[in-house]
């Protein structure tokens, strides 16, 4: 068994009004950050687990994710990085 | 025994021990209490608990001055929180705690956490937490850095009380440049609890173990206690705590559990891991009991690795108690805490030795005699000078003062009085509080004061907290008087009998000569009105050092009133309720415009005498509004304040946005004053009452010496017209109601951000 | 008649709720602990509001795997019914005894205030003490209660008539009675039910407008038409 | 002036009291997750903005953070990535 450090994002369904995205864009607007097309706003976590071996940790995190960790009817998820991590 | 000094501890020099905010003749006197030098984990046991947050020591002779008896008050200051009898053998625990410094850090955590940190104080007295109030003060709103504050604080308070489930009922909010730099974030919690239930913090019991009850401990807020005994200078930046981060989940679980522990028998006393964490409940507790402790830190539960025995003993980490169980009950103590899935370790005991003693493991390292650490801590009167600058202000003749052509037309004024942030609806900060949870809320935020059913009663309780920072700061003793008579007047607009007040003391460094003036004198002003008013100090919190790179904020002694009411259905509101009914004003018309709002917006101008407030007649008002409302003769009532009689007429018109009603009052008779002043003059002592029986109104204020007139009828129509004279003032109602509730949104709508950025408004 | 009123940690409308139904309609309580499996013999079960697990995560996620929701759905497979209010319509969209999500509110505050309600349909165990059309003043207390579904569900909701409660402009204002969403809910959506018309998700709080002293008693028809429809 | 799409994480900061991830982690368990160690909840932003090259982007971002996305006090904040993205 080794520790692994999973990294996972979360984002609201495409289409989905994105309130937060689209308050944050404005703010960045009239704070003179004109450049800003647009933003998203989802939730990054870090999931730190003991696990054979790297593809086993990402396939325990997938399955953390289908029960738990994104709402199936609103959000995707992605594996965004598994690393070895000190136990 | 032997107090062994801990491998790697530093030296104690004298640098360290000014570090630690600690003076040499104190430390001169720690060394005499010890009989020998301090070990470092002492040390910071000490500078914690002789911290001004902890010992008061600035303020304890001034406060030893306020009346604090009545046959009801079952508990006065000096415990957790204050209690009085309200009858049928129930009782309403109450409090109010300041977070200033730990919110001008980090405006979201530091406001919730002082949430958590107040609803402890009184959950631990046996009390179930009814309700909420918030009293805050920002610097003016043109900033991004103050919407930052504004924003973080508002959802701090919401959601942590939301998350409790805790109704956030009444408050207040004030902007003003004074506050830049330096927010004042003061939280109250009342509670309602069973006489025979009442908890107090008092250890006892030889042989009783000592239990650590809730979250883990991490190195959150060391020396948060000490901080926030000092300015907010950017020297100061870099021994800034860590931030601590509030936890409203496990807050409500403890909640839960402490009540049920409390309600079990198992335990003798409980308190909050607050200031100075576990170091300050442990002694405070040791001495409320005069009895020895001995608390090993090797078995505190912590968050973190490698945390040394001073961390442990000072880390302000939030949801955590400290209960004193009876011997032998741990395993029950524990089976309640599990149902609650919170842990719960013996990390002490009560001893027949009077020490307070803390060991790693066996060997002691830290050991005070007796209970001397809490009681020996040196008070100081420094010496107090009024600034004359401010004298001068105070002095300064702005009746004088030519007006503004726009003044020409009242409405102008009126409407920008009514959209100036103090004055206008604090509705986008309480709909973010559920106000509504737990079902007693009779009537919640958005008029006067809040009041609240008493579940299995006909009575109810109402609840206000009131300052007007610019009086106290022309003139500390009047602005101090009015403060209390304010709240009262506020209670007693719903028909409650004023009873006892909680105070929060907010000032500058004590030890500079004009502050602790405004305090010494503030202190004497609350002391005469509590008394006049017969509402006895219960309890409260001081926080000094409220300065930032800028000065002093305002002086501004929060008073948070409670009052009680028999028949809670009979509860009035502060706006008109039917078409028809007449208008009385209680009280006087004023001819000065000294220190108001009204000067404030209007001209920019912070100078003039605050208004003056006859005790007597305040009490007067207060036995005529209680009268009639109990009565059953009025259908509104609501005081005069921010903003004078022309802003409280408004308010009655449109602040239940679901029913506006226009009025008509002809105020000719006092024609003879000076128009501004007869409208936006801010005089003491009066009310606005409307009722379909004016006759009676006007003999019950007679029976009772106070002033009553008929000024005009609510019609029901969408203006209200004011007539002076042969002059006839109409306002939209619409008008008005968009300069009232849009202007804090409109504001508010404006980006916020963290970093700071240059004010340019100053005060005066 | 019985109500079976859980308690998650973390729940804090589970006593409002036990409030309106011993005090207002005079009817039996129990607290159900959500470690339990035991319903106890429940007629009706509630789902309180208020913050399980402290909404961590999302609101209603983590309380869903509690012990007793195992009972709870089977409860609802047999055709009982299950109130849902406020963070107890979140647990039920999460524990599938619903459609849809409720996201954070749009203007990303909490709210709360008194709103208007419509009642849509009149013929529900829920709602049958209403007249449909009627409306009714109604506490709202949430961060998320943005009502969220996909176009196929919303539109399978309308088409059979599920959605019961919506958000409406109050008397008085303008454009009175049209769909007005304080939280930018789908359709203004503020309650539906299941298929089976035996669940009830709504978020705003009828167990708080029990009483002319609190400001309403405009939802104590809910409770009473639960009486109507369980005695039938 | 390209299109681009940084993508960001914003932390709690060690340390501090992470209740969230508390939370989630003893969820997991009761799952019957019980190789999970430690979890953490932050934020995942994407930023679409026009810049003149990867790096312009990358450093109007982290101005961003400092300025309005990121809590100073208790985040921390690191750019995970920066693609270019069709305008
Ligand atoms: N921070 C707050 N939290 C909750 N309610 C508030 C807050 N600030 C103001 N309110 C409510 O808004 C109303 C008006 O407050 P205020 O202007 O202080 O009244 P008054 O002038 O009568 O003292 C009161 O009902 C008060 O409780
Ligand atoms: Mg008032």
């Amino acid at each position: 068994m080794s520790r692994f450090r999973v990294s996972l994002h979360i984002t609201p369904r495409r289409g989905l009004l994105d309130p937060q995205g689209k308050a944050v864009a404005d703010a960045l607007h009239t704070l003179g950050f004109g450049a800003v097309r647009d933003v998203h706003v989802g939730r990054h976590l870090i999931v730190e687990l003991d696990a054979a071996d790297r593809a086993a940790a990402e396939s325990q995190v997938r399955e953390m994710c289908q029960r738990l960790l994104a709402n199936p009817v609103t959000e995707d998820f992605a594996v965004a990085g598994v690393e070895a991590a000190s136990a | 025994m032997t107090v062994h000094k801990r491998p790697g501890d530093p030296a104690i020099t004298p640098a360290l021990v000014a570090e630690h905010g600690i003076t040499e003749d104190e430390y001169r006197r720690l060394i005499d209490m010890l009989g020998r030098a301090p070990t470092f984990t002492e040390l910071g046991v000490v500078s914690a608990l002789w911290s001004e947050h902890c010992s008061y020591k600035h303020s304890r002779p001034l406060l030893r001055t306020l009346p604090t008896k009545a046959d009801y008050v079952l508990q006065g200051p000096g415990e957790n929180a204050g209690v009085i009898a309200i009858g049928d053998g129930l009782a309403v625990a109450f409090k109010i705690e300041s977070h200033n410094h730990p919110s001008a850090v980090e405006p979201y955590q530091g406001a919730a956490t002082g949430v958590g940190g107040i609803l402890r104080d009184v959950f631990t007295m046996g009390a179930r937490p009814i309700a909420m109030l918030n009293s805050l003060r920002f610097g003016a709103l043109d900033s991004a850095r103050v919407r930052y504050l504004v924003a973080g604080v508002v959802k701090g308070i919401g959601d942590y009380g939301n998350c409790v489930g805790v109704p956030t009922v009444a408050g207040e909010v004030v902007f003003d440049p004074a506050y830049d730099g330096n927010p004042l974030v003061n939280a109250m919690c009342v509670g309602l609890l069973k006489e025979s239930e009442l908890m107090r913090a008092v250890a006892q019991g030889v042989g009783n173990p000592i239990i650590a009850v809730g979250a883990r401990t991490g190195r959150d807020g060391i020396h948060g206690a000490s901080f926030a005994s000092e300015d907010l200078s950017d020297a100061n930046e870099a021994k800034r705590p860590r931030v601590q981060v509030g936890d409203p989940f496990t807050e409500k679980l403890l909640l839960e559990a402490s009540l049920e522990l409390i309600h079990s028998g198992h335990i003798v006393a409980i308190q909050d891991m607050g200031a100075a964490g576990l170091t300050s409940s442990s002694a405070e507790m040791a001495a409320r009991g005069d009895v020895g402790v001995t608390i090993d830190v090797s078995r505190v539960p912590v968050r973190e690795p490698h945390m040394t025995p001073y961390e442990i003993l000072l880390s302000e980490s939030q949801e955590r108690m400290l209960v004193v169980a009876k011997r032998g009950r741990e395993d029950a103590v524990r089976a309640i805490l599990e149902k609650w899935d919170l842990t719960a370790a013996v990390i002490g005991e009560v001893i027949a030795e009077p020490v307070y003693r803390v060991t790693e493991g066996d060997t002691v390292i830290a050991e005070f005699p007796g209970t001397r650490l809490v009681t020996d801590c040196p008070t100081y009167t420094p010496d107090a000078a009024e600034s004359p600058a401010i004298r001068a202000l105070r002095e300064r003749d702005v009746d004088a003062l030519p007006e503004r052509p726009e003044e020409s037309d009242p409405v102008w004024t009126l409407t920008q009085l009514l959209s100036s942030p103090t004055i206008a609806s604090k509705q986008w900060v309480y709909r973010q509080y559920d106000s509504t949870v737990r079902t007693n809320t009779v009537v919640g935020p958005g008029g006067d004061a809040a009041v609240l059913r008493i579940p299995h009663s006909t009575r109810g309780i109402a609840v206000k907290t009131d300052c007007n920072g610019r009086y106290v700061y022309l003139d500390p003793r009047a602005g101090a008087r009015i403060a209390v008579a304010e709240a009262a007047r506020n209670v007693a607009c719903t028909g409650a009998r004023p009873k006892a007040i909680t105070n929060n003391l907010n000032f500058g460094n004590p030890r500079k000569p004009e502050t602790y003036y405004q305090l010494r004198e503030a202190v004497a002003g609350m002391a005469e009105a509590c008394t006049a008013l017969g509402t006895p100090v219960t309890g409260g919190n001081v926080s000094l050092y409220n300065e930032s790179p800028r000065g002093a904020v305002y002086p501004t002694p929060v008073i948070g009133m409670v009052g009680l009411l028999d028949d809670v259905s009979r509860a009035a509101r502060a706006t008109f309720a039917a078409p028809g009914d007449r208008i009385v004003l209680l009280g006087e018309p004023t001819a000065s415009i000294g220190a108001s709002e009204y000067l404030q917006r209007i001209h920019g101008v912070v100078a003039g005498a605050p208004p003056a407030c006859d005790l007597a007649a305040e009490q007067a008002l207060i036995d005529t509004l209680v009268e009639a409302i109990g009565a059953g003769v009025v259908t509104s009532a609501h005081d005069c304040s921010d903003g004078g009689l022309a802003v409280a007429l408004a308010e009655c018109a449109i602040m239940n946005r679901g029913r506006q009603l226009g009025a008509r009052v002809d105020l000719t008779p006092w024609a003879g004053l000076p128009l501004r002043a007869l409208l936006f003059g801010e005089g003491q002592g009066r009310a606005l009452v409307s009722t379909p029986d004016a006759k009676r109104v006007r003999a019950l204020a007679a029976q009772h010496g106070v002033p009553a007139r008929e000024i005009g009828a609510v019609d029901g129509g969408d203006t209200l017209q004011i007539a002076v004279g042969g002059r006839s003032i109409v306002a939209k109602l619409a008008a008005l109601d968009e300069a009232y509730f849009e202007a804090i949104p409109r504001i508010m709508s404006r980006p916020a951000s963290a970093a700071a950025d240059s004010p340019v408004t100053t005060a005066v | 008649m019985k109500f079976g009123i859980v308690t998650f940690p973390g729940s804090n409308c589970d006593y409002d709720a036990y409030r309106a139904v011993v005090e207002t309609l005079g009817e039996t309580a129990v607290y159900v602990w959500h470690k339990d499996h035991d319903l106890q013999d429940a007629d009706v079960v509630v789902l309180p509001g208020g913050f399980s697990y402290g909404d961590y995560l999302r609101p209603g996620a983590i309380a869903r795997f509690s012990p007793i929701m195992t009972e709870v759905a089977a409860h609802a497979r047999r055709g009982g019914p299950v109130l849902g209010i406020c963070n107890g319509f979140q647990i039920a969209c999460e524990a599938g005894l619903l459609p849809g999500a409720l996201l954070r509110n749009a203007n990303l505050q909490f709210i709360s205030e008194l709103v208007t309600l419509r009642v849509e349909r009149a013929d529900t165990a829920f709602t049958n003490r209403y007249r449909p059309g009627q409306t009714i003043a109604i506490p709202i207390a949430h961060g998320d209660g943005r009502y969220t579904a996909d176009a196929d569900t919303l539109q399978r909701l309308e088409g059979e008539g599920r959605v019961v409660f919506r958000y409406v402009a109050p008397p008085g204002t303008p454009g009175a009675g049209e769909w007005w969403s304080p939280n930018g809910a789908m359709h203004a959506i503020a309650g539906i039910v299941s298929d089976g018309g035996n669940v009830l998700g709504m978020m705003p709080h009828p167990e708080r407008a029990v009483s002319p002293l609190l400001g309403s008693s405009d939802g104590v028809g809910v409770f009473q038409s639960l009486l109507t429809a369980v005695a039938a």
